[in-house]
């Protein structure tokens, strides 16, 4: 007897909307199907309507917690089709808005993986500390998120000294409180039943399915594009790929924490020894590019993001294709989810960091006794942790 | 450039007048070919090193009337640093192409975004459905075509 | 004299806790995690008795964010309406007062007071947690006026 | 964690300052490069209008003004502004600028800022 459970877009478990359907056996998932584009706002054609520099500020709204990496990435692949070499200083703050972003969009992660498994304390820890990174950020670009200081041709803003030294001081707090949190996640008996040898993905599945970043890090792939395609000043940072290979949800929290590490060395070594020099290369708004199609490829927290720009000398673009890397790990999860139970679908799907991902509203139909059970996240949270105790005498947390 | 000349020997070799090469300033190949053997070419990259898909882009020319379609591929193995952009033209009004799912098994979702938005059907793709615009919408409906307007301020 | 006791009590009522709910319409989750901020260690309006409620069906104050898109649009209608009746919409940035960076987009549904009054509005893309807590301060007071 | 840990970080937690900033009595300074609300200063302006071709959401419209000398002003709708600040970098006499004032809530819409 099998269940048709579609689980609703709406007030989604990570505060986005998508709809998933999977297809049960008793409480054995037997097959899943995404159902995504709740959060689809025609950018791609937008952005064919607007300006080369007025789709910097577009093309950054298309995900908030990476939007640094949106608009580095588009940046880049306009100084492509502009055919200018941004400076070398403008360089350095480019690549240390992405690593500071990288830092808080992992710790963000963190807390949501820590909330999905029932452990709301460490939750508020993560987002407390996630608040030291957004502070330097807002004082560096000038709001928290969104930060917008990327340009054609370099940065809009300058970084003096009392700001890389606090950003310097911000990378050290978080190389130690990385230290904590390995310490939590790895060794922490509630959190390593929910997340060990759940959601397996092995090597040449993932390979096959075509995953991106810290998922396919976590299963042993040495993928990372800093490190096959250096792009901006990646070739002379202290970097080295991150990799585990446990391929579960703990081994993705594994990787994750562990390139905040590499994250905050990168933030220290730009502070130490940044170019001084100027930041913007002044390219008019105005100004028309020559026809040109490039593509432009960047690391963002959650993977490869992939961009194509073609110019045909127009003000406006021919043509910008966006692929995101949760669109590449959507895949994967309908692999890694199958054979598991329900108890274990907000640990694999919030494994994945979906930047589109939601759980929230599950309706479980039961066929025969035609009784509609619609339960929210906090219920769906509560009943994984009950059922857990109840058929594997697990105790999580007392409150049950 | 050592591993791009060795890369475009191989595949001049190979496949000799059927493709035209070009190579831009950031070390990008750029291959064009013919609908025909697309996936032969294809395969072979495939086997040469290029195990992953990064998306399908599909261009509408409305002038000449055809749609351009450009797979992006990526080898993190043992041809780093030279991402290659395979380009081939289909005709507009009949837009049908070859699905790569058996090449690569992670293209259902582009091949979905794809029709989704642009309209190009994928023989031999099972589940083609609409990704992105809701299931109800017309079906000559896509949005991402140069002939549907949309007007924005300005 | 019955009538006027009964409603001030229930304004009292409401105003010490509201329950919020977030529903996000399609936003690009910036102004969320600014909202969840809000409910983090720094920001934290518990203070003001104002808690993250899992469904709609015991909130008092929407927190709405984004453009209604296309297909989240029957969605949204279907959530509004199972949210109990003295209900305040509180938008949060500026996609949802006006389709911010997003309008004309074929995909977009138009800013929520199309279909439903909104009773405050936080600009900003996105806005800082400060500025959500001020505007639910704000509607607490004109609350109390009546 | 071993139960000693716990007992040890929750004892260090006594004595650290509460991280809760309590906002609306004590209010919190944005840092001086904060992009809040923009301010426009009239007589700065020429009228030329760059700042309405740059916005990216169209939130400027060029409003017919005398004190300029081509006769017309902007004028910034906030609902639509997304806070780039693309018009205060290419405004070429500096009359727009950013205030760290990010008290940008309202009960209606159509606060309309010149």
């Amino acid at each position: 007897m099998s269940y048709r459970m579609p689980i609703g877009p709406i007030h989604p478990m990570l505060k986005e909307p998508i709809n998933f359907i999977f297809y049960l056996d008793g409480e054995i998932i037997v097959d899943a199907e995404p159902n995504i584009g709740y959060a689809h706002r025609g950018i791609e054609k937008l952005a064919e309507n607007k300006t080369w520099f007025q789709n910097l500020y577009l093309l950054e709204k298309i995900c908030g917690i990476c939007s640094s990496a949106h608009q580095g990435c588009y940046a880049q692949g306009a100084e492509y089709i502009f055919d200018v070499e941004p400076p070398e200083r403008a360089l350095h703050i480019r690549v240390m808005m992405w690593e500071l972003e990288r830092i808080h969009s992992h710790l963000l992660w963190l807390g949501v993986v820590a909330h999905l498994l029932g452990f709301d304390t460490l939750f508020m820890y993560t987002w407390r500390d996630r608040e030291r990174v957004l502070d330097i950020v807002e004082e560096i670009s000038g709001r928290r998120v969104g930060y917008s200081i990327n340009t054609v041709g370099g940065t809009r803003r300058d970084v003096d000294d009392n700001l890389l030294n606090k950003a310097k001081k911000v990378a050290e707090f978080i190389l130690e409180q990385t230290k904590y949190y390995e310490k939590v996640f790895t060794e922490d008996k509630s959190l390593l039943i929910r997340t060990q040898n759940i959601g397996m993905l092995s090597k040449t599945d993932a390979i096959r399915l075509g995953t991106v970043g810290p998922t396919v890090r976590a299963s042993d792939v040495k993928r990372d594009i800093r490190y096959n395609f250096p792009y901006a000043i990646y070739e002379e940072t202290p970097f080295e790929v991150v990799t585990f290979d446990s391929c579960d949800v703990f081994s993705r929290v594994v990787v994750r924490i562990r390139e905040m590490y590499v994250s905050a060395e990168i933030v220290k070594w730009i502070a130490e020894n940044i170019p001084s020099g100027k930041v913007d290369l002044g390219i008019s708004p105005f100004k028309k590019p020559p026809v040109n199609e490039a593509i432009s490829i960047v690391e963002a927290p959650r993977g490869e993001l992939y961009y194509y720009l073609k110019s045909n000398g127009d003000l406006k673009p021919e043509r910008i294709k966006v692929r995101t890397p949760t669109l590449a790990n959507i895949i994967s999860v309908i692999h890694m989810i199958k054979g598991h139970y329900i108890a274990d679908i907000p640990p694999i799907v919030g494994g994945i960091d979906p930047c589109m991902a939601c759980m929230d509203r599950v309706l479980l139909v039961d066929i025969n006794k035609e009784k509609k059970v619609v339960m929210d996240k906090e219920e769906l949270i509560r009943y994984s942790i009950k059922w857990y105790k109840k058929n594997k005498d697990i105790v999580i947390s007392e409150r049950w | 450039m050592g591993a791009l000349e060795e890369l475009k020997n191989k595949l001049s070799e190979k496949f000799g007048d059927k493709i035209k090469l070009s190579e831009d300033k950031r070390g990008v190949l750029w291959i064009e070919c013919d609908v025909s053997d697309f996936k032969e070419i294809l395969a072979f990259l495939c086997e040469l090193g290029y195990s992953h898909l990064s998306t399908i882009t599909a261009l509408d020319h409305l002038e000449e009337n055809k749609f351009a379609l450009i797979y992006h591929i990526l080898s993190f193995e043992n041809h780093p640093k030279i991402p290659i952009c395979l380009r081939t033209y289909i005709n507009r009004d009949s837009p049908e192409i070859e699905t790569v799912l058996d090449i690569y098994p992670h293209a259902l979702v582009y091949e979905r975004e794809v029709f989704d938005l642009m309209g190009i059907k994928f023989k031999g793709h099972k589940g083609l459905k609409r990704l992105l615009i809701p299931e109800d919408a017309p079906e000559d409906y896509h949005p991402l075509r140069k002939d549907y307007k949309i007007e924005v301020g300005d | 004299m019955l009538e006027k006791l009964k409603d001030k009590l229930k304004r009292w009522a409401l105003r010490k806790s509201i329950w919020a709910y977030h529903l996000n319409t399609g936003s690009c989750n910036g102004c969320d995690i600014e909202i969840l901020d809000a409910f983090t260690p720094r920001y934290d309006v518990e203070r003001f008795g104002i808690k993250l409620v899992g469904s709609p069906r015991h909130a008092d104050v929407v927190v709405v964010t984004g453009p209604i898109t296309a297909k989240s649009y029957e969605r949204v209608r279907r959530v509004l309406e199972q949210v109990p009746d003295p209900k305040f919409l509180v938008v949060v940035g500026s996609c949802g007062a006006t389709g911010g960076l997003f309008q004309g987009s074929y995909n977009i549904k138009g800013p929520i007071d199309k279909y439903l009054p909104v009773s405050a509005y936080v600009f900003g893309c996105p806005a800082k947690p400060e500025a959500i807590i001020d505007a639910i301060y704000k509607l607490i007071k004109k609350l109390e006026e009546g | 964690m071993t139960w000693g840990a716990v007992l040890k970080d929750a004892f260090k937690n006594l004595f650290k300052k509460p991280a809760t900033v309590n906002y609306p009595v004590v209010l919190t300074k944005a840092p001086e490069g904060y992009r809040g609300k923009i301010d426009f200063d009239v007589n700065k302006c020429l009228g030329c209008g760059n700042c309405a071709r740059v916005c990216p959401t169209y939130a400027i419209t060029m409003v017919p003004s005398e004190v300029t000398k081509l006769k017309k002003q902007p004028q910034i709708e906030i609902a639509k502004c997304v806070f780039c600040g693309s018009c205060v970098d290419i405004c070429p006499t500096k009359a727009l600028w950013f205030t760290t004032d990010y008290h940008i809530s309202g009960f209606t819409k159509d606060e309309l800022m010149v």
